[in-house]
Parts: structure tokens; C-alpha cells; sequence
């Protein structure tokens, strides 16, 4: 019995964190968002040396062949330096959903290179879990029809996986044929999301996913959970700067985190994110130890971690006083991310509400 | 309660109403050569819709104060969707009427009035932001000139204005609220560098001024030497008159009633999910509240009485609850309330991730929701201050 | 344009209030609740002569015949005092439904009695808002069957009205044969709930409320601002107990109220507690004056001063530090009575629910 | 992460549970003749289930320390609803075993252990609530006998304690912190008075405890004379020891869960409400948040290393989960849940209103949720201290 990281994933954690802070910078981050990029091409080439890309996949695809619990911890690490990379949808959603539906020669296509960090793999299942601006996606005979929304991770993505209304998995090329990608603009410049129209573009179904909507299900539950990981990354490094901040920044003749206003402030920042930590642990340990409670754990994780990682996101600002909402500390890049973090596959009350479906309470 | 109008004020705002039918094609909003800013405003000042209570003999109509015609005029100008006339600058203005001298009132106030001459707010400082008294800009007599050196922060249309209202520490060995006066100086000064100031929603709303040796003639003072903090806060004080739509908090909320009827999720209304619902429905009770705690304040304004306790709170609710209304927007459509910045499928221009990260500011910024707190527990309340420590600890 | 009381509500508010503070102290709340008596029967007698119980009742039927207003000012002064007393169904629900629906005689056979202070009349009309441990109330040739559950001031009263399911009100004698009288004891014992088992019981309908449920509705709308006036009583003497006690309690060589976090508490309370005053006001003025809006008021002054009245409860108490939860400053009467306010007549997300549906949202 | 038990564990634990089987009837929770709780507790010490490890000499069991053991044994007496056992008083034994003399551990522990020597503390004072060093409470030395004078307050179980751990000022000329001293004496001593304390609930679970020249032998201070504060911080330390159902949380939420699923109103089951259900679902978060985070506490416990962050915040979010979900259950239950006191249709007996006022004031008691924010910003967030204020401010 021991609730706690191991050695090697302390390890892992660390590796990653490492490197980020180097090779990842407040500066560099500025410079993608800023310059509208779909991502830092050098600080996702470096993570797929340090294995990132292949975190979930298999050893024999070239992946390192780890679980969804380390996949968290790398997904915490690149939440608290807002790495601007294509991690959720190319290195965790598309890798579960291949390997659990994938045909072999799907598997052996796209899972070495994904690995390898030659390809970028967009997952675009939103109109599964909430459709808006879409009547959704059907495929017919080998082709999609529909319109697929904010597909995550999808600029200069070089391949698509989208999920028809059958919960069915498919491959599209964003470039092919029948397919149009519209970049859509939101808060969070680290991330990309986009529309792509699909007038009878060519697909390719995963054929585990035909007659099962397991597959889908398992993509959406490990893309929650590192959406979850992402924001306890960044709500962490809101509440370190704002107790860094409230020990150097004077008013009044006191540094301000003397004041109690200041100093509960981040005593209930503390209080609400520490547990946050527990349960990101324990739901992607769930993912794939304890089966029964996965998906339930994955929805509670997501929902939670929104609502916190809203509090924190405030209450951090607020500790910064004007600094915080200038770009001079570029504070915000954190608060946007965890509010990016909260709406996408899911905003809390939606997540909840299928939480109530999974213990069967409706 | 009577919550009706007297004939004389309905008769008011029928006439308001009839104006703004016979002269917004005059709108400065209206896009048309003849148009302008300056024009409307003289137009508005002529009919008593603009610097109202401002005497005639500096460029104003000359009215006598009336808290409800001001009202009656913000709420139908608003309606009319046609931008309001101006007093000059609803901080500098004031206070140069109240406490300046007859020279000052007749060279800054009727430009001020006429739209010729724009200010801008000179208070706060990197060092000194919740704790104001503790600025450090100092301006030192150098024969007939103050030179003043040092920074200024949240300087909003910096950029643009003609001249600055500013705090400077004229009398450096006065204990802190002394020692400070009231300059007034062009923004074309040599010394005087702005530095766009960039927020979270990306734009640059204020700034940075640094004065380098800026030399301020003697005599752009505003009261007495040494007791600019007393200036600056009439200044304060009258920075509340200045009247937006006093219904825009509802009519925010209707915005968001609307957006959750027209819009829909998984094909079903946002409207029909109870949830959302509840949220709405315990934002509208507070919002209710809010508005009828105002309709008691500018009922006792009126009357010429003190509000007391219902005007101590209404900064800290009013931001707090544009904030969470912005924030519920965004909850309720979900992905698309992440839309920012011209990107297809934007919802309401982006307003409502703007506002939600403006109104985080206005919940910080002029004086934080602590410093609220603050006040409304010791001035309403009555509460001690904290112990006072000295410069040494 | 005035959005203010009159000199003559000041004075109505004040003279009830006067009379309360040497009337009806905590001494004499104590002993009415752990005497388990039903009322205060000095104050509820002392309180006819100030014209309370005839506040809504038409002066010629022997009412001082005033408005929702006035009878909220006085509610406010009673929570204000934890008065004991059956004011809100005997001198507002009662009054309103047998205006609205009683016949000439029934008017001229109770209302002068209610107005004198010679009888007191339960209200039960908990089933018609949301039915508990009851199928409800049916009127067979003019008897009742069924049950009315929590039945307000029920104990003692001479006479009690009933809603049946189908919206109509009728006069019940709880002594009469075919009514049995249980009493239900909850935490405030400063007023009383009880249960009526209606098998067969003689009923005299109000003919005004066979056809049409405005005379229930109405009832219930008057009952719903009274207690938010109550509440907002109640929580106002809280936030002021608890400013008091900031003010004199000391700990680390200062008084508590100079401490950020109790100043904060105290200024949190008063700044969600002072609009309130304006919502009740607005809300009991447009019941008569502005018919369209009322219900909604009505509805949302209810569940928004329960939703307050919980925090400023929860908060003042803890501003007392364990003083708070003693029976030593009898703090806890206010505290039990705001949970009372705020179950009756509909919880908080009943009432909002109720307030969608009066805007025609769903 | 390894969630299972070592089989070490595994077949403890079902030794326990084995011996709950045959054993349980003899609780004294079971109503028999025979069965007293001093039976039942030296049969759990006999089999290591109580005062599992107090050595033998004085009438423990004299195991190794094994919190995973301590858990295992709480968690299947709570599941088996069978009372456990103690470990004498949790506060003053371990204190006495660390700081007292041969002489205070033969005297004090066995009978404590063998549950015939019951305590109360001695602490709190009207005066000194959260501020405990600054007590008043006072002890002079006359001849080989302290004089005890003043009072206590939140004395819990005073009315039936055999003895009293006490701090009391023997050093009045001493600093705050120094000066007060840790005295053990008989509730029998004359000079103590022991009134009720009635607190909201309606219950005296609280005493004050008066002390009129209360004369207690020289001897009977545990620690060094003046010493009294530290020794109490360990006493303190070990509070937190004292190990109740450690899923208790779980199982009074899935007492809820249970009510919202068998209760309803106007005929729809108050589940599927769904403003109820998000709310349930809300707390299900965070109290799940807070189970794990118990579970890392315990390991890092096991591992005797210093859990730091995850320990500081467990008594603010606890207290206030637990006020919350009884406010949950309340409001679902709508009248009934006000329904108290031995009424018809009374709910769970009455313990969600009870609990709804204990846990408030636990939320209050022992450390206000005020005082756990500083110790949060203080010890775990390292933000500095309020500037002190000497007592003549």
C-alpha cells in the first residue's frame, strides 16, 4: 500500500519539468503565441527525444510504452510551463484510440512516426460530447459528411482522427480531397483547435471502433484526464507566483502576504488545489487498474479540476493586484489555458452529468 | 416608495427623447463628413444634454444640479444606443471649479468642456498602488519652474490626452499624505515618455508615463502647495458622478438570457438545462438587488442625503457580478465562449471573454476588493484599522 | 420618484421594533421555545393592539388595511426579534387568501376576529408547492381526505386553511371530528409546523378559490415575501451581533474586528445582506403595485434571502468563534430561524425553478 | 501507486476480522449482563487491537508502531459497527510516556489504558480561544501544594473525567509562552466546579470548569515547571493521532446518496433533480479529492516521512465538507430536513441538523478556520506572520 509517484515516474516528472524550464521559457511561449504558431516545432521535437510523444504507445510502435498516470505527470509539467504543444490530442487521444481500435496495419502506419514525432495526429470528437455549429458527422461508404468542430490540436496537424455520430473512429487527411480545415481563434494561443468541413472526404475507419463506442469512450476519458493534469500544472504555478508575489511586493510598509486577505487567499488556493493532486493520481491509476471506476474518476478529475483551477486562476490574479492582468508577467497565459482546459471535451456540469449516468443514479 | 416620475421629469424625458429622434443622424457614430466628436458635443452642451451644471461662463449650460435629469439622460442616450455627451473630465473638471484659481478655471475648463482639451490621471505608481500616499514622483522649485522625475502606471489614454492631472511629492520632508501637490501640465512637455501598457485581453488600455526632468511652470498648481492628497480626493470623490448606463448591468444579463435561449447544445436550448438555469436564475436575484440597491442610492442622492451602507458595497458587488455574468456566458457555450479575436463562430463580437478578464481587473484594480472590504468593514462598519506599522518594520 | 419608506412605514417599523426590544427579549424567547409553547401569547396580544395581526385586513372587516410593504416591515422587525409568534400564516397567508376568496360571510365571521387577536388560523399549503410524505389533499362533498404536511402555525390555532389539490382553499376546525393535529418539531422553536390528517373532515371552501388558483398563489406569494422579510430581520441582527462582538472580543492584544479576516467576514455579510433590503421592498411593493412583476419578486426575494440568510448565519456565527455555538448568547435562534425561513414554502432551487416558469423561460 | 496490502496486511486483516466475528457479541454495544466496556477493552488490548503500542509495563500491548495496523484495525471496527477500543486518553498518555516520570507513567497510564481512569482537558479559557498562551488560569506554589485559581472553558466530558490535564500560569513574572505549567488532578479536588455548557445543538457535550484555590500536590506537574507550553504542543501533536473511521466522510455521503435516491418530492425522486444532483456530484468531487489525499498522508505517514501540504489542509477542507454535505442533505429533504428533536417523520434521527451545527462548530472549535489559513500561509506557504502588537496597543 503506497499512494505515491515512483522513483522513475518522480524521474520522468522531473526530466520533463527540466527541460521545460530551459527549453520552454515564458520568452519562447511569447514567441509562438504572440507569432500565432500552431506550436513550438523545437520544444515538441526535443520532447519526442525525451519520449514524450510515445508515452502511450506500445514498445513494439517505437513508444516507450508507459501509462496514463505517467502521461498525467507529463501533461502537468507542460500545463505549468504552457508549453505551446500538440500533447493532447497527438500524444495521448490518438495514440489510446489507435491501439484500441486500430488494425494492425493502421497500428504500424501511424504509431512509429506519431512516436517518432514525425507526424501530428488532430482528434476531433466534440460533437460526440456536446455538438454546437455542427449537425454532426456521418460516414458513408468510405467517405465523411458533417462538420467535425473545434478538432484539438488540428493546425498542421498531418492527419485527423474524427468520430462519426456511430461513435465510429476515423482517419481523414485535413489536406485530402472533401476536407476543409478552418483555424478557429480562441483565448489559449498555445493550443490550436479548428473546424473542419467534411463534403464527402475519404476515411478510414478504425475497425475497432465500427461496432464498439468503447474506443472513443477510452480517448475521451484519457483526454480529459490529461486536460485535468494540465490545468493542476498550471493552477500550481499561478498559486507558487502568487506566494512568491505576496512574499517580495510591498504596500503599506508590509510585504503584502502579511496582510491576512493576501495570505488566506493563498491558504484557500492551497487548500482547494493540494487534493487536486490526490485525485489526478488516483484517476489516471484508475485508467487502467481499476477499470470499474476509470470513467468515472476521468469525468470527476476533469469537472473538479475545472472548478479549481477557475478559483485558483482568479484568486492568483487578484494576489498579483494590476500586475496580474497586465502581459508584463504574462500571468495570463496560465489563466487562459485553464480556461481553455475547463470548456473543451466537456465543460464541468456537462461532465458531471455523465459522472451521474456512469454510477448509474439516472 | 413611488417609483413613478413627476410630470416635469416625464416631460423631461420626453423631451431628451424627441432630441435624440430629431438629431442622432448627428451622431458622431453615424459615419458622415459633418459629423464629429466636437460638433455633437457643442450641440449637446447648447441643449443641456452635456456639461450640464457647468457655469456658462466656463463654456458649460449652466444648470442647476438634478441627479434624476442626469439619470434621465444617461438611461436615454443609452437606449437611443447614442454616445453621451461629456463634462470636460469628470475628475479634473470638478475639482478645478471647486479648488482652482479663476485663471485656471478660465484656461482649463471651457477647452476641457468643448472636447479641445483631453486628460489624464496621474495617481498611481509602481510602488504605490492599493497605498497611494506612499507615492515617490517628486517635483523639486527650480526658480519658477517644478522638475518633476519619476513614474506613473495604469495611465489610461495616456497616449492620446493633451494634458495630465498628477500627484508629485513637492515637500519631500512632509510625513506621507502631506508633502504632496496637484500639478496639471501638457502632455507634450519634453521629458514625458508613454509606454503602452498590454492586458490580458491584448490590448494596451493603459499605460506607463516616466518624467524625466519635466518642467511644470510654477504656477499649475491646483490648491494649496503641499495639499494635493486633500485635491485628489474631491478628485475621487468625483469620479463617482460620472454617470455610465445605469441599467447596463441588466441589460448585460439579458444579453445572456438571450444566448441561452438561441443557442443550443446537443440540439437542446441552454435554456432547458436546469442547471444552467439555476446559475441564471441566482445571478438574476442578485442582480434584481443590486439594481434596486441603486434605485435607493440615487433616491437618498437625490434627497441630498448620505446612502451610508447601500452605496459602500456597490463596487464590490458591481464588478464581482459583471465578472461572474461574463464568466457564465463563456460556461454556457462552452468551446465557443473560447472564441477570441475575430475567429470564425464568434459569439457577441468577443465581448463577453473581454469583459470577463476586464471585470477581473475593475475587481483589482482602483482599489482592490481587499481594500473594499476594507473600507465598508471600518468606515460603514466601524471596525478598527489594522495596527499602523511604521516605515522601519 | 422615491425609493425609500414613508415617515409613516418608518414609524410602523419602529414602533413594532420598539415594542420588541423590552416585549419580547431573548429571556422571553428562551422560555416560549424551551417551554415548548406555542407562541408568546403576551407579545402576539401586545402586537394586535399595534395593529400586526389587521395589517392586510380591509378596515371594514377591523384591519388597519395596509399593503405587502408594511407587512413585510413588520416581518422584519418580528425575525429581527425571533419573535414567537404565528404571524406569517395567521396575519398575512390567512388574511390575503380569505380576501381574495372568502365569501361576504366568511369575511365578516373571521376576518374581524383575526384582526382583534381572537383567533389564530393555520395555513397548510405545502402539498400544493411540493408534496412530502403526503398524496396529497382531496375535497370530497365538502369534507377533506388526506394530509397537509407542516401546516404553518398550526399549533393552537383556532382554525386552520387548507389548499386542496386542486388549488381550492378551505376552512378546517383542527378540533373538529375527521382533522387529527400532530405536531412536527423542527429546529426553530419560535414557530410551529404540524401535521393534519384530513379522513372525512368538515370543510367550509372559499368560494373564490373553486375555480381559479390566484387566491393560493396570491396566499403563498404574500407568505414567500413575508418570510424573506423575516430572514432579512434575522440576518441583519446576525451581521450586527457579530460586528458588535468584533468590536469588543480581543485576542493577541487586539480586538477581533481589526483582524482582516473578521473585518472581511463582517464586511462580506453586509455587503450580500444590504441589497437585500432593496429586493424585499421592491418585491412587497410591486405584489400590489406592479401585478405582472410580483410573482417573479415574490420568488426571487424568497430565494435569494434564504441563499444569503444561510451565509450571514453561517458567517456571524463564526465571527463569535465558539461563543457562536453556546446556548450562552442564544445566537443559534436567529440561525435556526433563517433555516426555517428558507425551507418553507419552497427551498431556494424550488422557488428559482418556479421563477422560470413565471418568465416563460420554459 | 500500489493501492493493494502486502499480504503481511491482507492476513492481518483478516485476523481482525476474524476476531470481530466471533467475538462482537461480547461488545458492550450489544445489551447483556456481562458485557462492560472495561471487559471489552482488555480483551482488545490482549489481542493488540487497543493500546496496541503502550508497553507492557504499563498495561499495553507493547507492539511496534504500524499505522497501516492502526488503519486497518479502524476501519474493520467501523465496518463491523462494533466500538473500538482506546489507548487510555490519546492526548495525555503519549504525553506522559514521552515527558513524565517512572513514578507519572505507573501511576497515570495503566488505569487510563484499563479505562478506569478517565480525563478531561484543560485549556481553552473564556479569555484565550484561539490565542491559548495568553491564559490566565493561575497556580502558586504555597507550602508542597499548588493553589489553582481561575477557569477553563470547552471542557469536554469534564462532568464524568476522573482527572483533569491541565496548563495553568506558575510563573506570572515569565513571558507569555514560559511561565505556564502542565498539572494533572483529581476532578475530586475540591475547589472545581463543573457547569454544562449547552451549545446550539441542545446538547452539553461543553463544561466550564471553575478552579477556587484548587490544591493540587507539588509533584503532580508532567515536564519541567514552566515548561507547560511545550509540553501541551506534544499532547497537541498526538491529538491528531487518535484514529476515528477514516472513511467516515464516504459513508455519511453515501448516506445522502441513499436519501436522494429513496426520498422524493412531488412524486420525482429527489436524484433526479438534476440542481440537486450537480450539487451532489460537486461534492462527490471533492470529497473523493480529499480521500486520496488521505490515502497520500498515510503513505507518507507509513514511510515516516513529513506529509507537509497534504496534512496543513485536511482539518479546513474537512470540516467544511462535512458542514456542507449535511447542509446538502438538509436542503434535499427541504421541511423535513428540519424536522429535530424526536419529531415524526424525523430523518437519520436528526443527525444531519445535528451534525450540520456539530460540524460548524468544529469548523469554528479547536483552531478556528481563520487560525488553520494562517498556519497554511504561515508554516506550509512560508508568507510571514502578522506584525506582532504588544499588549499595551
Amino acid at each position: 500500500m503506497d499512494f505515491a509517484l515512483s522513483e522513475e515516474q518522480r524521474m520522468l516528472q522531473d526530466s520533463i519539468a527540466g527541460y521545460l524550464e530551459s527549453g520552454c521559457p515564458l520568452a519562447r511561449v511569447r514567441e509562438v503565441a504572440e507569432g500565432g504558431a500552431a506550436r513550438a516545432e523545437d520544444v515538441w521535437s526535443e520532447l519526442a527525444n525525451l519520449g514524450v510523444h510515445g508515452v502511450l504507445i506500445a514498445e513494439d510502435y517505437g513508444g516507450v510504452g508507459l501509462g496514463c498516470l505517467e502521461a498525467a505527470l507529463i501533461a502537468e509539467a507542460l500545463g505549468a510551463a504552457v508549453a505551446p504543444v500538440p500533447y493532447v490530442a497527438s500524444a495521448v487521444m490518438a495514440p489510446v484510440a489507435l491501439a484500441a481500435a486500430g488494425s494492425d496495419e493502421q497500428k504500424e502506419t501511424w504509431l512509429p512516426r506519431m512516436a517518432a514525432g514525425e507526424v501530428v495526429v488532430g482528434v476531433g470528437v466534440s460533437e460526440q460530447i456536446g455538438r454546437r455549429e455542427s449537425d454532426g458527422v456521418v460516414a458513408r461508404d468510405g467517405a465523411l459528411h458533417g462538420k467535425a468542430m473545434f478538432v484539438l490540436d488540428a493546425a498542421e496537424a498531418d492527419m485527423l482522427l474524427v468520430a462519426s455520430d456511430d461513435g465510429a473512429l476515423h482517419l481523414v487527411d485535413p489536406t485530402g480531397s472533401g476536407a476543409t480545415r478552418n483555424k478557429l481563434k480562441t483565448i489559449d494561443r498555445t493550443r490550436t483547435v479548428a473546424e473542419i468541413v467534411l463534403d464527402g472526404a475519404g476515411a478510414e475507419l478504425l475497425p475497432g471502433s465500427a461496432a464498439s463506442r468503447e474506443p472513443l469512450r477510452a480517448a475521451i476519458d484519457a483526454g480529459r484526464l490529461v486536460l485535468a493534469a494540465d490545468t493542476l500544472g498550471a493552477a500550481q504555478t499561478m498559486l507558487d507566483k502568487a506566494v512568491a508575489y505576496a512574499k517580495e511586493r510591498r504596500q503599506f510598509n508590509r510585504v503584502i502576504g502579511s496582510f491576512q486577505a493576501v495570505k488566506h487567499m493563498c491558504a484557500e488556493m492551497a487548500a482547494d488545489l493540494e487534493p487536486c493532486r490526490s485525485l489526478v493520481w488516483y484517476a489516471a491509476h484508475a485508467y487502467a487498474a481499476i477499470p470499474e471506476e476509470g470513467r468515472l474518476m476521468a469525468c470527476h478529475a476533469k469537472a473538479h479540476l475545472a472548478e479549481v483551477g477557475t478559483f485558483v486562476a482568479r484568486k492568483a490574479t487578484e494576489v498579483h493586484g494590476g500586475m496580474g492582468i497586465t502581459d508584463l508577467l504574462g500571468l495570463h497565459y496560465w489563466f487562459k489555458r485553464i480556461g481553455f482546459n475547463r470548456q473543451l471535451l466537456g465543460a464541468p456540469e456537462r461532465v458531471r452529468e455523465e459522472a451521474a449516468r456512469v454510477q448509474e443514479w439516472v | 416608495m413611488d417609483l413613478e416620475y413627476s410630470p416635469e421629469y416625464q416631460a423631461f424625458r420626453d423631451e431628451v427623447r424627441t432630441f435624440l429622434v430629431e438629431n442622432k443622424h448627428k451622431a458622431p457614430n453615424v459615419p458622415s463628413a459633418k459629423n464629429s466628436p466636437k460638433a455633437w458635443q457643442q450641440l449637446l452642451i447648447e441643449h443641456g444634454y452635456a456639461a450640464r451644471t457647468i457655469p456658462r461662463q466656463y463654456g458649460g449650460y449652466g444648470a442647476e444640479p438634478d441627479i434624476l435629469k442626469t439619470r434621465i439622460i444617461a438611461e436615454e442616450f443609452a437606449r437611443a444606443r447614442v454616445p453621451p455627451g461629456h463634462s470636460g473630465d469628470n475628475r479634473l473638471v470638478p475639482t478645478v471649479l471647486e479648488l482652482g484659481t479663476e485663471e485656471q478655471k478660465k484656461w482649463l475648463v471651457p477647452p476641457s468642456v468643448r472636447g479641445e482639451m483631453t486628460w489624464c490621471q496621474g495617481y498611481s505608481e509602481p510602488g504605490s498602488g492599493s497605498d497611494l500616499a506612499s507615492l515617490s514622483t517628486k517635483a523639486e522649485l527650480d526658480g519658477d519652474e517644478w522638475v518633476v522625475n519619476g513614474q506613473k502606471i495604469w495611465t489610461s489614454g495616456a497616449q492620446n490626452a493633451d494634458m495630465m492631472f498628477c500627484l508629485a511629492r513637492t515637500e519631500p520632508d512632509a510625513p506621507k499624505h502631506n508633502g504632496i501637490s496637484y500639478l496639471v501640465f501638457s502632455m507634450d512637455t519634453p521629458g514625458i515618455d508613454v509606454r503602452p501598457l498590454v492586458t490580458m485581453t491584448g490590448d494596451a488600455f493603459f499605460n506607463e508615463v516616466f518624467f524625466t526632468d519635466v518642467r511644470v511652470p510654477k504656477e499649475q498648481i491646483v490648491g494649496k502647495r503641499g495639499e494635493g492628497w486633500f485635491v485628489a480626493n474631491t478628485t475621487l470623490r468625483y469620479e463617482r458622478g460620472g454617470l455610465g448606463d445605469p441599467n447596463e448591468a441588466e441589460n448585460r444579463f439579458n444579453r445572456i438570457i438571450d444566448i441561452m435561449r438561441r443557442e443550443t447544445v446537443g440540439g437542446e436550448r441552454l435554456i432547458d438545462n436546469p442547471v444552467y438555469r439555476d446559475r441564471l436564475l441566482k445571478l438574476q436575484g442578485r442582480i434584481l438587488a443590486m439594481k434596486f440597491n441603486g434605485m435607493r442610492v440615487l433616491s437618498h442622492n437625490i434627497k441630498g442625503e448620505e446612502p451610508g451602507m447601500p452605496r459602500w458595497i456597490v463596487k464590490l458587488n458591481g464588478c464581482e457580478l459583471n465578472h461572474q455574468m461574463a464568466g457564465l456566458a463563456i460556461d454556457v457555450l462552452g468551446e465557443l465562449g473560447l472564441l477570441y479575436d475575430g475567429s470564425p463562430y464568434l459569439r457577441d463580437a468577443g465581448f463577453w471573454q473581454a469583459r470577463y478578464m476586464l471585470d477581473l481587473g475593475l475587481v483589482i484594480g482602483g482599489g482592490t476588493a481587499q481594500i473594499q472590504k476594507n473600507m465598508i468593514g471600518e468606515r460603514a462598519l466601524g471596525l478598527p484599522k489594522e495596527p499602523k506599522v511604521d516605515a522601519t518594520a
